[in-house]
């Protein structure tokens, strides 16, 4: 396995013109996004809701257009591709989405929902009894029954729909899959569960995952790596483990320390943030934290802020004036 | 149970109905803002309901059936008019006429006459409304009618005496004058008017354009007073319902109904002059064969249609024109129904390579007469029954036109037509001269022959004239054959027991007010 | 709102300016004038009289920019037919079919509304199915065989009614309302029993039902409001289609309205009134959409409101 | 399928009244064909019953056909205006809506503002200045009564895709890279059809009924071809004297009408799994269980 990243992200920027009070305006839910995805990893892309992680997602699915900024995909650039190299790129590169009510169409049977793909992709399994042979492999992989084929998604539970997505998402063999909240409508036991068959999956079959979610435990619980967003750009990103027991960026101390804990034992100090989310529309100057940032000073605003390094770890970094020392973040993290 | 949203339901109906009592007191405001003094059946008021309202009032298209119907008689007079029963020149705002000279006629006037609005009636009047009638240049439909190309000189000799001279020489002038309606000299001689004033026994009161139209008994009248001081016309279409407006007692006149309309004893029949025919064009095959038109003659059984279709409101036809009009003959049989003949005359035909199976065109209009569809579906059933390909459009007026007079349009293959001509003059010269020539409006037929024979027909006089005429029709069917006459027709008008009038032949196109009384 | 308003006027602008080209073009070719107005046997050249005055030997785009000059001098030409201008005699004739047509559809809102949401609550009831099957039943009868049906019956048999015409009594409008009413009202009794059946089975109608609300106060506040969008739409287009039934029920009753004139010119080939006519028609049948719109965006508020309580 | 079918009594009943519709409008002319062009005017206007033999039951019309033949020779006439009619604008109409409505955009613009044209002209009027210009043939009546009613397709179909464009199970569609036409066929097509099939159900009433009215105003089909609009319109003056020229056309009509709208109902069920088990339920049980749907019971 080569050491170069499978998927890699260079100032991806994507801009929503939208109208505010009559006057046209510029949303920029992606600002200069850097990212690297390697083979069979998970990567934890972990943000508040509304910071532009399902556009992210969205728009290296290319269901949204990026303005600006690079991918490249082993190598190539799906974005300058066309026609059959476009498609066999779509094949490698699949999604799983956050509603396993509203992504699966409620008038096909799980079977005609999980061969779908191949309706596309017509090389792939050429006969129908190929197609159903691999329909009835992929549900069991997926810890449903064969016989389930045949029924309508509403016959399943929450749980169960979200293996049926996960299986048409294996429908093609990819690469790489983009989990967008895979679990968040799920009731926690049932998360446990599909988190369990993600990492199982990813044991068997090598495939790397983009991992997207508001909830730290499970990102914690499933990455090898986190990267964390704010307002369209990432301010942190390292190994899993420095990164939650050494957050450098006030942000993801301040994540971390809201995040639920199932240990009560611990003493629970939260760092409140201070103020609203600042609107998309009119990003802050310098650090966009800055504005809710306990340790902010003036050259926050004025300038863009510098890479910081984990002095532990090279690979841990985050952008920021001030990255939080050891006490601040042995505050955080405990409270986690 | 539900007594808590009784109230909630019972509010939003109370919404509704206020809306819809807002928008009914809307309307009465501006829909129907004319009181309903006239809607009740009273002894002062006459209501006549016609199918059309009349598009305009201007006498100089009063021989559009929905225009004349109103004002003719009523509204405006002419010099002369024709007495519908003997068919008569009977005096009106002249009193003589004599041919002064071959190519002049003097008219006399009356005196003490005047307009609606006080004006004086006099030569020069007349003179303009003669003039703007027949020189004018916006198109008087009366002109096309009885004049044709012809321009008149007309002068005012003095305030009583007009002369009327014409190119040639023209026998029955006085009764072609007869069309003119007299306006004051003050009327308008480049364009129409709407609103015409004129001599007659009633004036226009109000006009509420598309729902009523009321006259008013005029005060200056020169004549006795009409019987009743006012009259309001209203239109519908549908025949169910001008006869339902006559039994429900909303309508004391009712005209163009048909037997089916259910008046029973209310309908008064008459003759109306009107007579059905088909007309072939002889421009293409196979109707330009006269064995083919004979047969469509043959293959006709007009005692049928006349018994079924119109229940014996008609009299089956073998001429032109009805009896009662100058030229009429007598003698004529119709052609009798022998569909065998009709097949064998076709197989003739066929046989000497006539292109017997081409699509023939079967056209007429839509509404002509009450039951024209059927009529025309019978026709069609029986030439196809014998051997005939014939196929039924029935057009519009304005679809109709074209194909019904000249410039006719081209490539247009076989067509009939079936029509319906109305002799409003009683006089054949009106109705062969149009029908009969070989470049008549609505003739594609005629040999050099013929058509000297009819023009010889029309200089002639009296005696001659009829007889000259009543040839005419007896020698067209063998010589040209360009008709196969259906029906002469029979009107059908609903009287209100409110009202007494009896109609005559002239009363779908002239209805005078004047002739009807309260009744009883 | 301002913006949305004066966005949709000048969309619309557009397909005004297509519907006055559609009109003035296909008008042209139902045939000549003049063979109508002038008498059978005119010459060419009084054809050649009458088209030069009426402007009508111009080759027809130049009848057209002259026609569209004098639209925007708000010149809409005068009739051939009655030499009044086209305007006024279209904008005369407008109001008793607006009457018609609003009546008519209040008329049909409410009787639907009433019917439909009672056949809703109790859906597969006998009232239900008598209503569903009245109300079908009621759309697919011709409107003109009800209006002579209802003639003979009410004025001939009974002689409670009018046959027809308009005048001050409030009479006059049951037999032309009554026939229009027909087929908006069952129609849309059949969307709104249709959107009321699905959203008193929708989740939240539900809960609020177990949790012991009002059931009549479920079916109006929650339910009605829901069913109203799809109701909303249908009778739009319904509202648009009583033009259609106003042609016909106009020319029986006698009613003077713009159906009865628009037939009237085709027939007479009037082509400014009948320009003028469907313009006039045109542009209510824009504003009707805005207003529906408007109302949409309304109702999509309330519902969003709801929601969040 | 058939079971369920059998289950809804009104909808079996609709079934097979449209079926022998068909069968009527197939094979009724072969056989009594021409008995409704057979005119006898010694036998016009006869009361149903009146004249013996089977042909007459419903009496015979103003020129003495058959009521009944002439009704069976309508029926083809009638359904061969309506069924294209209505087929041609719902396919035109709802292609053009859900491509519009799926892309949004300038697509979307484009074609709400050509269905806005079309709808301001009232269509009844837009058909006779069509059918006074090319000649009233039924072909020509179908394709105006098509081309008027696209609209109301065009606007259902754009309004539904445009909300399912926005799906997530269109998303996923996509990420797969198939084609938006794939898309549309597979995601929208299936979804909006139900609703599209309720609207032609009430536009083939509508046809039928604007046919009868172009016939009142003299342009719809021609005779000696005849349609139940044309039985109608020609009937209804003879109501006083001869009801039976009008009724049975106009009666032809709603029941056809009515059946259609009973079958389009059970079929919007009966093609969406979500709402299929309703029409397995006996009746009385159905009743009850229509405000409480078992989907909810998850």
């Amino acid at each position: 396995m080569s050491d170069s990243p499978l998927l890699e992200v260079r100032g991806l920027t994507k801009v929503f013109p939208v109208r505010h009070g009559g006057r046209r305006k510029e949303l920029r839910a992606l600002d200069g996004i850097d990212l690297d995805l390697r083979r069979g990893e998970t990567l934890g892309l972990v943000g508040e809701s509304g910071c532009g992680k399902s556009t992210l997602a969205r728009t290296l699915m290319m269901l949204e257009r990026a303005d600006a900024g690079q991918i490249r995909f082993d190598g190539v650039d799906p974005l300058a591709l066309r026609g059959a190299d476009l498609l066999s790129f779509r094949r490698r590169v699949q999604m799983v989405f956050q509603d396993p009510f509203a992504s699966l169409n409620s008038r096909m049977t799980a079977g005609e929902i999980v061969s779908e793909p191949w309706r596309t992709h017509r090389s792939m399994y050429r006969t129908s009894r190929d197609r159903a042979a691999r329909v009835a492999e992929l549900l069991e992989l997926v810890g449903l029954r064969r016989g389930d084929a045949g029924k309508y998604p509403q016959e399943f539970s929450g749980g169960q729909r979200q293996r049926l997505g996960i299986a048409r998402a294996l429908a093609l063999d990819p690469d790489v899959i983009i989990c967008d909240e895979p679990v968040s409508a799920l009731d926690l036991s049932v998360q446990a569960q599909v988190l369990n068959l993600l990492n199982e999956l990813q044991q068997q079959l090598g495939v790397a995952y983009l991992f997207i979610s508001h909830d730290l435990s499970v990102v914690r619980h499933v990455a090898d790596r986190v990267v964390v967003m704010y307002l369209g750009r990432i301010v942190e990103e390292g190994g899993t483990e420095p990164t939650f027991e050494r957050p450098l960026h006030p942000y993801s101390g301040a994540l971390l320390s809201a995040a639920p804990s199932l240990d009560h034992s611990r003493r629970r100090e939260q760092i409140i943030l201070s103020g609203e989310i600042p609107s998309p529309l009119s990003p802050p100057s310098g650090c966009r934290f800055r504005t809710r940032c306990w340790r902010a000073t003036d050259e926050c605003a004025t300038s863009v802020p510098p890479v910081a390094v984990d002095a532990a770890d090279g690979s841990h970094t985050a952008e920021c004036f001030h990255p939080l020392q050891a006490e601040d973040q042995r505050l955080a993290v405990s409270a986690s | 149970m539900f007594s808590r949203t009784q109230s909630r339901t019972s509010r939003g109906v109370a919404v509704g109905a206020a809306v819809v009592s807002l928008s009914l007191t809307v309307s009465a405001c501006s829909v129907a803002n004319s009181d309903s003094a006239g809607t009740t059946a009273g002894g002062d008021v006459v209501r006549i309901v016609l199918p059309q309202e009349p598009p305009t009032l201007e006498p100089c298209d009063a021989n559009l059936t929905s225009t004349g119907v109103v004002v003719r008689s009523n509204i405006t007079e002419p010099l002369v008019e024709r007495d519908p029963t003997s068919g008569e020149l009977e005096p009106l705002l002249a009193t003589e006429w004599e041919q002064t000279e071959p190519d002049t006629w003097t008219f006399t006037l009356r005196e003490g006459v005047t307009f609606s609005d006080g004006t004086p009636f006099d030569a020069e009047a007349a003179a303009h409304s003669i003039d703007r009638a027949v020189n004018g240049t916006f198109g008087c439909n009366v002109e096309g009618y009885v004049f044709g190309d012809t321009e008149l000189e007309v002068d005012a000799v003095d305030a009583t005496h007009l002369t009327v001279t014409t190119p040639e020489p023209d026998p029955i002038l006085p009764l072609r004058l007869s069309f003119i309606e007299i306006v004051p000299a003050s009327a308008s001689g480049t364009e129409k008017v709407r609103e015409p004033v004129g001599t007659g026994p009633y004036k226009i009161e109000e006009w509420q354009a598309g729902t009523k139209l009321t006259l008013a008994a005029n005060e200056s009248y020169w004549g006795d007073a009409p019987a009743f001081p006012t009259a309001e016309y209203q239109w519908r279409e549908e025949g169910t319902v001008r006869a339902a407006m006559i039994t429900n007692g909303e309508a004391d006149v009712a005209t163009g109904l048909a037997p089916e309309d259910g008046l029973g004893d209310a309908g008064v029949d008459y003759p109306n002059n009107e007579t059905t025919a088909v007309r072939a064009t002889g421009t293409y095959a196979p109707l330009d064969d006269i064995r083919v038109r004979h047969a469509i003659n043959y293959a006709i059984d007009r005692g049928s249609i006349v018994d079924s279709l119109f229940d014996g409101y008609a009299e089956v036809a073998s001429q032109l024109v009805p009896d009662g009009v100058v030229g009429h003959n007598p003698d004529l049989e119709p052609w009798p129904y022998d569909p065998e003949k009709a097949r064998s005359l076709i197989a003739e035909a066929e046989a000497d390579g006539v292109p017997t199976d081409t699509e023939i065109r079967l056209i007429s209009r839509t509404g002509l007469f009450p039951k024209v569809e059927e009529t025309v579906e019978v026709v069609q059933k029986a030439l196809e029954d014998v051997g005939l390909n014939v196929s039924i459009e029935m057009l519009d007026t304005a679809g109709s036109v074209q194909y019904q007079s000249r410039p006719y349009p081209e490539d247009t293959g076989p067509y009939l037509m079936l029509v319906q001509h109305g002799n409003q003059a009683g006089d054949a010269a009106f109705s062969v001269d149009q029908y009969m020539l070989s470049d008549g409006a609505q003739s594609t037929f005629g040999t050099d022959e013929f058509d000297a024979q009819i023009e010889a027909a029309g200089k002639e006089q009296d005696e001659g004239r009829q007889q000259a005429y009543a040839d005419v029709f007896a020698d067209e069917p063998d010589t040209i054959g360009q008709f196969a006459y259906i029906a002469h027709m029979t009107g059908i008008l609903g009287l209100s027991e409110q009202v007494s009038y009896e109609p005559n032949s002239a009363t779908g196109d002239e209805m005078r007010l004047a002739e009807m009384t309260p009744a009883g | 709102m301002l913006t949305f308003l004066r966005k949709r006027a000048t969309t619309s602008l557009l397909p005004l300016v297509a519907v006055l080209l559609g009109v003035f073009l296909l008008a042209r070719m139902t045939g000549d004038p003049a063979a109508l107005y002038l008498p059978e046997n005119a010459t060419e050249a009084q054809k050649e009289t009458f088209r030069t005055a009426n402007g009508l030997d111009l080759p027809v785009w130049q009848q057209l920019l002259d026609y569209l000059g004098g639209v925007v001098r708000l010149d809409f030409g005068t009739s051939l037919r009655t030499g009044e201008p086209a305007a006024e005699m279209a904008l005369r004739a407008f109001p008793a079919t607006l009457q018609l047509a609003l009546t008519t559809m209040v008329l049909a809102v409410v009787i639907s509304i009433v019917i439909g949401s009672y056949a809703a609550y109790r859906p597969n009831s006998l009232a239900d199915r008598l209503a569903s099957f009245m109300s079908m039943t009621a759309a697919s009868v011709p409107d003109f065989w009800l209006a002579i049906t209802g003639v003979w019956i009410f004025a001939v048999m009974l002689g409670v009614l009018p046959t027809s015409g308009v005048d001050a009594s409030m009479l006059s409008w049951v037999l032309p309302i009554a026939t229009l009413l027909f087929r908006p009202a069952g129609v849309l009794t059949q969307v709104v029993r249709g959107a009321m059946v699905s959203a008193l089975s929708a989740p939240y109608v539900r809960l609020a039902r177990s949790k012991g609300a009002d059931s009549r106060r479920v079916v109006t506040d929650h339910a009605l409001r829901n069913a109203a969008a799809p109701a909303l739409t249908v009778a739009g287009d319904l509202a648009v289609g009583l033009v259609n039934g106003a042609v016909v029920v106009e020319s029986i009753f006698g009613w003077p309205g713009i159906g009865k004139l628009m037939i009237d010119s085709i027939l007479q080939r009037d082509f400014a009134v009948l320009q003028a006519a469907v313009l006039l028609t045109a542009v209510t049948i824009f504003v009707l959409n805005v207003v529906i719109d408007l109302c949409y965006a309304l109702l999509d508020a309330r519902v969003r409101d709801k929601a969040l309580v | 399928m058939w079971r369920m079918l059998w289950r809804d009594k009104p909808a079996t009943v609709a079934a097979l009244v449209l079926t022998l519709l068909v069968l009527v409008a197939v094979f009724g002319p072969m056989l009594i064909g021409d008995e409704a062009n057979a005119q006898d005017l010694t036998r016009a206007s006869r009361a149903p019953l009146e004249v013996d033999g089977w042909l007459y039951v419903l009496g015979t019309d103003q020129l003495g056909r058959s009521v009944l033949a002439r009704l069976v020779v309508a029926a083809r006439t009638t359904l061969s205006v309506a069924v294209p009619a209505v087929l041609i604008s719902l396919v035109v109409g709802s292609l053009i809506g859900m491509w519009a409505g799926y892309h949004r955009g300038w697509r979307e613009t484009v074609a709400m503002r050509v269905a806005d044209v079309i709808l301001s002209f009232p269509s009844l009027l837009m058909a006779v200045v069509v059918l006074y210009v090319f000649s009233p043939s039924a072909r020509n009546i179908v394709l105006v009564l098509a081309l008027t009613r696209i609209p109301i397709y065009l606007r259902t179909a754009r309004a539904e895709s445009a909300e399912l464009a926005s799906r997530l199970f269109v998303d996923a569609a996509r990420t797969f890279g198939a084609k938006s036409s794939a898309i549309i066929l597979r995601h929208v097509f299936p979804i909006v059809l139900p609703t599209l099939l309720t609207v032609a159900t009430l536009e083939f009433c509508f046809v039928m009924l604007a046919e009868s009215s172009l016939s009142f105003l003299g342009i719809g089909i021609q005779p000696p071809d005849v349609s139940w609009g044309l039985m109608v319109s020609q009937g209804r003056t003879y109501l006083q004297t001869a009801w039976w020229l009008s009724f049975f056309p106009g009666l032809a009509i709603v029941v056809a009408t009515v059946s259609a709208t009973v079958l389009a109902a059970w079929a919007r069920l009966a093609t969406d799994p979500g709402q299929r088990w309703r029409l397995t339920l006996p009746r009385r049980q159905r009743r009850r269980a229509v405000p409480a749907p078992m989907e909810e019971v998850r």
